[in-house]
């Protein structure tokens, strides 16, 4: 099963959805700056979690990260 | 811990005439009467007051009594405590609705070290003692050098905060006629916590005929529904000439509620003081017409 | 301009130069270092300062110094006669009736004049006297039996004190 | 014969002599010789720009020793979150910008407190008014006014938790509700308010600070990090405390400004701040919007539960971020919960900042659960009893990746709770009505936020010639009684009495370190330290003993009674005294010593152990004025062992008197940032008449995690208090809350409209 990298930091994943939570889940700088170059609003997306029953917000995310996160090897 | 950082000339008075003395001596100064002073020093500590003068009456011993004659009634000097009004036989005999009126007002302590008079001079529009007195028929005496007026109790507060006293006068008695036959009087304040500020507060006095059937007089009197204390006399109306009843007394709370004109603040609506005076007047208008019926 | 100020506290007359603005609880705490009477408000709401003057509990945190010309005043440290504590001190030891024991000196204070006044009262007579004293600790129940059993307490020590006298 | 001979025996407060007399001394009550008195100028805006400060006044009033501003000060910024420096955001002295109001931005110090209150009139400060924000959803918003850089929409922190598969569980719900509650922010209300004593040694450059705080670790570390100093060049002292309940995590200003006065003029000074300061400048219960959304089966059982949370952080951080996380924890206890997800976020407002008041979290959220599970009991026709017992956990119970109840008596106290009710209250009057809520809460956090390289809490035991003990511990007593109970567990340990006891604590130049007092810790954090301590001089003793009497290595021994004697045969032994006289002539003259520390290792998220229960109110309403009586209350609390059951009461009763506040009338109204009620006045606080009686029953367990199977007392039943009287108004009325505090005016709304809703409905049926 392939595993994916977070972007901006070693952090690794099996599941796109769980990266997501993963990348919402840091404060710094470099993650929220990295969402603006993806047309992505860190801002926004909390907002859609947290503001909204269901998972928006993460999954917004996970669309993009299935599309740029870096695929690990399983090894 | 906030202490009064206000310098002012402190002057004390051991009898009425020194007071008076000092009060025309200082008339066009900047002064305050201190009696129990709890009141007055917090105002100060908080610096909403920084008088010049505080003129000390609180060892003004000829003022510090609560007498009782048949003829005249009740007299409370102004420097008679809360605890001391209370506490008195006369008082508990024949104007319990003062003692139930006592028991609630703040705490012991403040009970303890201030006077009736003080409190009812500070003019809270939701002083306790103000309604009983408006219903029992009360009036103060106010007195300078050489001159004395009489004020019925609910002319006495003029707005917030401020009394019918002027520059040079003080309050020195409050007399409350004895009470005719047939009468009973009540009292009730409301507020969330014991023993708190009223949101409102109602007392009712009722006098029967000799059949304990019509009512021949009411009075009611309220408190923390308006910048002063009132006196509902419309809702008196309702009940004066009539055999009350659950509809009468629910009428005249309706009335009473009408002649309230409270102010909204953090702790309730005006709307909701307003309903809640009605609700108040119409239970102790109830009490009240039972104790006239046991009179 | 500062005025003359004498006092008996706990027991010992005092004579003192006070600016006239000074409150009681200045007096106490600041000129006679007795800490134990302490402040928790500023609006005369809570009777932490609660002191015993000519045996009436007061708030010594609203009250001029200078009022209390010529009285008496009883403080915490000035309860417990000799070496022993007060039974209302050890009633509130025993019962649990503080937590962090900052009201407590006011608690204290204002149960002695409620006892020296009403030696057996109920729960609905303590509750009304200490009706203004502000806990945030305890819930005030086990304040309430603490006062209860001091009132026993100190019952039982006059009995005692009595039947001492009548064997004498 | 019980199992031990003090822990578990009703026992005074050892700290009682000296707080009944009032030779116990508070920071408030200490002085120096030479000391100043320091006060703070502080922001009337809630967000403005500073343009310029002029303090030339106030320097040249006679009696000012010191005016200080931002620039002035060492420049560091704190915070209890230091792991995330971004994080550490409060500071000394505003100096760019103000962020509430009562921000402070000048502080003097002075001969007399009056003069220094005098000098702050001098100061002129050139505001430039920014446009502020007081509200989450306000806050939130793109186009909001930024309370810090570098936060955008103001989101502070954010806490995500998930397990099971959500939406799934939704979908084959049989019964699902929603519901939205606004919580108002409450005070903590210390009696003695927040206030410092600071002394720095201009010779040898260390500061020593006397303060009112929970923890004295974390002031020292803080003060550190303000002052940029060493943190081993700084003793903290916590003198008796005038009350905590979470609001005195934090360092503040008074602390760091005392501090900062002291190193400028060479003297001692002290900041006591007022209640007004108190009110407005320190720590709350924070405000917050909640969206709860609950899927049931139609038998009760919960099989979906989702929770939004947006917190109206505050100025600063505090432990914000942690509360908001156990929000979304501790609303989940203690019932199985398979499929569960929270979303929590609190934003920087314009307001003073909320943190880790009682509770920890667990207060508001608990408040929105309990009662929306009431009203979905009722639409399925289930006993509010009944629901709760059906969904609560049992022993062993996981919640995946976050927690685990080891000991857990939750279902043996529903059935205590059961019978206990229908016995006191066989009768329900007109109007009344009974309400129930189950709790569950932490006994000490595993977080490590402070970065603290060492043991979560350490205690240091020296044994002298005569027997007696010097226990020695950064621990904090606030008044919860954890002075009783250290000497209780160190006096049983070593089978001795609480006369041979003296403790020396919250010193951090006296001991090692704990982290002090809050989330419920000390009680096993600091007790598993303080038995290990024990526990080594104990063996010593042993050892002593086998060698006197000779005995098989096979015996064991027991020390009790201030005896150590074989367990099988107790009339072999020798005098506990005797013992330490020759262990320490066979130690070179060394006296007795045991070092013990605790942390928790592969405890979950949270927390080593849970104390749980259930909280009944019988409630009366009067329908004509909306006053609500709580007129009795009962609980039943799983505490594992009680250490100190005279303790454990008096918790249990404060925690009941603070969460009916919380119920009933405590609230922080503010106007632009403004609060409304600054005063105890206005802030309305139960008193004496209105607490009801209250019967606290347990159901003992062993918590194999604590010391003698000890857990949290009490802090779990802070949560239950408001949620049980809403269920209870409910019952009585089918009146519906969703928010705390139940002023008379809200109760009465909420009567009017559930009666216009019948009304609407017979109408509708005819």
């Amino acid at each position: 099963m392939p595993k994916y990298r977070c972007p901006m930091c070693r952090k690794i994943c099996s599941e796109h959805l769980d990266l997501a939570r993963h990348y919402l889940g840091q404060t710094d700088k470099k993650h929220k700056e990295w969402l603006k170059t993806q047309g992505l609003s860190y801002a926004e997306l909390i907002k859609a979690q947290v503001t909204e029953f269901g998972n928006k917000g993460y999954e917004a995310l996970a669309e993009v990260l299935k599309k740029e996160a870096v695929v690990v090897d399983e090894g | 811990m906030k202490t009064i950082i206000t310098d002012f000339n402190y002057l004390a008075a051991k009898t009425l005439d020194e007071a008076l003395d000092l009060l025309c001596k200082h008339k066009d100064d900047d002064y305050r009467i201190i009696a129990g002073g709890q009141s007055l020093n917090t105002a100060m500590k908080h610096r909403l007051l920084t008088p010049e003068y505080i003129l000390d009456i609180k060892g003004v011993a000829d003022l510090d009594y609560v007498r009782f004659d048949e003829k005249e009634g009740l007299k409370i000097g102004a420097l008679a405590t809360h605890r001391s009004v209370e506490l008195s036989p006369v008082v508990r005999e024949k104007y319990e609705v003062l003692r139930e009126m006592e028991e609630n007002v703040a705490s012991i302590e403040t009970r303890n070290w201030g006077t009736l008079m003080g409190d009812l001079c500070n003019a809270d529009p939701a002083v306790d003692p103000a309604p009983p007195l408006i219903a029992l028929d009360a009036e103060i005496t106010v007195s300078a050098k050489g001159e004395e007026r009489t004020v019925p109790a609910e002319e006495f507060a003029v707005d917030f905060f401020e009394t019918v006293v002027q520059p040079g006068e003080m309050a020195t008695e409050i007399r409350v006629p004895p009470l005719p036959p047939n009468t009973g009087v009540h009292f009730m304040k409301y507020s969330q916590i014991h023993g708190d500020y009223a949101l409102a507060s109602a007392s009712v006095l009722i006098t029967l005929d000799a059949a304990k059937e019509q009512c021949v007089n009411a009075r009611i009197g309220l408190g923390g529904v308006g910048v002063t204390p009132i006196r509902a006399k419309k809702a008196e109306e309702v009940l004066k000439g009539k055999k009350i009843t659950d509809e009468v007394l629910a009428e005249a709370a309706r009335v009473a509620s009408e002649e309230t004109s409270p102010i909204s603040g953090i702790e309730a609506s005006a709307d909701y003081k307003r309903e809640l005076a009605g609700t108040l007047v119409r239970r102790v208008g109830k009490e009240a017409l039972e104790r006239a019926r046991r009179a | 301009m500062k005025q003359q100020l004498n006092i008996v506290v706990n027991g010992e007359p005092r004579e003192l130069f006070i600016e006239p603005k000074t409150l009681l609880v200045q007096v106490i705490r600041e000129h006679l270092g007795l800490t134990g009477t302490h402040q928790a408000c500023d609006s005369s709401s809570c009777a932490a300062c609660t002191v015993v003057v000519d045996g009436m509990a007061v708030k010594s945190c609203s009250i001029l110094a200078l009022q209390v010309n010529g009285r008496e005043v009883l403080t915490v440290e000035g309860l417990a006669q000799g070496p022993n504590l007060h039974p209302i001190q050890q009633a509130f030891i025993d019962n649990w009736a503080f937590q962090c024991g900052f009201c407590t000196s006011g608690q204290i204070m204002a149960t002695k004049a409620l006892l020296d006044e009403n030696p057996d009262p109920t729960r609905e007579e303590v509750q009304a006297q200490l009706d203004g004293h502000l806990c945030r600790c305890t819930g005030y129940n086990m304040i309430n039996e603490a006062v209860r059993d001091a009132a026993k307490r100190i019952k039982a020590q006059k009995e005692t004190a009595n039947s001492e006298k009548g064997a004498k | 014969m019980s199992e031990y001979s003090i822990i578990g025996k009703p026992t005074p407060n050892v700290d009682g002599p000296a707080k009944v007399t009032g030779e116990a001394r508070y920071t408030i009550d200490m002085t120096l010789p030479h000391m100043l008195y320091g006060k703070l100028l502080r922001s009337p805006y809630p967000h403005a720009r500073i343009l310029s400060i002029d303090t030339s006044a106030a320097e040249k009033l006679p009696g000012v020793k010191a005016v200080i501003t931002g620039k002035d000060t060492p420049g560091g910024k704190w915070g209890l979150w230091r792991r995330f420096r971004e994080l550490s955001d409060q500071q000394a002295l505003a100096t760019d910008k103000v962020r509430f109001i009562g921000d402070p931005v000048a502080a003097v110090a002075a001969t007399t407190e009056e003069i220094a209150e005098r000098a702050l009139d001098l100061i002129e400060v050139d505001y430039e008014p920014l446009p502020a924000v007081f509200d989450p959803i306000e806050a939130i918003k793109d186009d909001a006014p930024m309370v810090h850089e570098d936060f955008p929409s103001n989101i502070n922190a954010t806490r995500h938790i998930e397990w099971g598969d959500v939406d799934a569980a939704f979908a084959k719900a049989d019964y699902i509700r929603e519901d939205r509650f606004v919580l108002e922010a409450a005070h903590p209300c210390a009696m003695e308010v927040h206030n410092s004593l600071a002394s720095y040694d201009k010779g040898t450059g260390r500061l020593t600070v006397w303060t009112s705080t929970g923890s004295p670790y974390f002031v020292q570390q803080n003060l550190a990090d303000a002052l940029k100093m060493r943190e081993g060049d700084i003793r903290v002292i916590k003198p008796h405390v005038g009350g905590h309940f979470g609001g005195k995590n934090s360092t503040m200003p008074d602390s760091v400004n005392a501090a900062i006065l002291s190193m400028k003029t060479g003297r001692p000074v002290k900041i006591v701040f007022n209640r007004d300061e108190e009110f407005t400048t320190t720590e709350h219960r924070t405000a917050q919007h909640m969206a709860l959304k609950l899927g049931l089966k139609k038998n009760g059982e919960i099989v979906a539960f989702e929770v939004k949370a947006m917190t109206n952080g505050g100025a600063y951080t505090g432990l914000g971020a942690t509360t908001l996380y156990l929000t979304g924890t501790f609303i989940t206890m203690p019932y199985k919960i398979p499929n569960y997800r929270y979303d929590g976020v609190r934003t920087y407002t314009n307001i003073v900042w909320g943190t880790s008041i009682r509770g920890f979290g667990s207060v508001p959220g608990k408040y929105c659960s309990e009662t929306q599970l009431d009203r979905a009991a009722k639409d399925l026709g289930i006993d509010p009893l009944e629901i709760r017992r059906i969904n609560a956990v049992a022993p062993g119970y996981t919640a995946p990746g976050q927690y685990t109840f080891e000991s857990c008596g939750i279902q043996p106290c529903i059935e205590k709770m059961a019978v206990r009710v229908k016995e006191k209250w066989p009768k329900i009057e007109q109007d009344e009505g009974i309400g129930y809520c189950a709790f569950a809460y932490m006994t000490g956090g595993i977080f490590n936020w402070i970065d603290t390289p060492y043991a979560y809490s350490s205690a240091h035991i020296k044994v002298n010639w005569d027997g007696t003990v010097d226990l020695y511990s950064q621990a904090a007593d606030v008044g919860q009684g954890h002075n009783t109970v250290a000497a209780m567990i160190c006096a049983e340990e070593l089978g001795i009495g609480l006369d041979d006891i003296r403790l020396h604590m919250g010193d951090t130049a006296h001991a090692y370190t704990d982290l002090g007092a809050w989330g419920s810790r000390e009680t096993l954090m600091n007790g598993n330290a303080i038995k290990d301590a024990a526990a080594q001089v104990k063996q010593k003793l042993i050892d002593i003993a086998r060698m006197k009497l000779g005995e098989n290595i096979a015996y064991d021994f027991v020390a009790r009674d201030k005896r150590v004697f074989l367990e099988l045969r107790p009339e072999r032994g020798v005098s506990y005294y005797d013992l330490v006289k020759d262990a320490i002539r066979h130690n070179d003259g060394v006296p007795l010593t045991g070092t013990g520390h605790y942390t928790p290792h592969n405890k979950g998220m949270i927390s080593p152990a849970y104390a749980m229960g259930i909280m009944a109110i019988k409630a009366k309403v009067d329908r004509e004025t909306g006053h609500v009586t709580a007129q009795d209350v009962l609980v039943v609390h799983d505490s594992g062992q009680i250490i100190n059951p005279l303790g454990a009461r008096g918790q249990t009763e404060g925690c009941i008197h603070m969460g009916l506040g919380y119920g009933l009338c405590e609230e922080m109204p503010m106007d632009q940032g403004m609060l409304l009620n600054p005063e105890f006045v206005d802030y309305k606080i139960l008193r004496t008449r209105d607490m009801p009686e209250i019967e606290i029953m347990h159901v003992p367990t062993y918590e194999p995690n604590g010391p003698f199977g000890a857990k949290e007392a009490a802090e779990a039943t802070i949560a239950p208090a408001a949620p049980s009287l809403a269920n209870a108004i409910y019952q009585a009325c089918g009146a519906e809350f969703f928010s705390n505090v139940l002023k008379p005016e809200k109760v009465l709304k909420a009567i009017r409209a559930k009666e216009a809703q019948n009304n609407a409905t017979s109408q509708a049926k005819k």
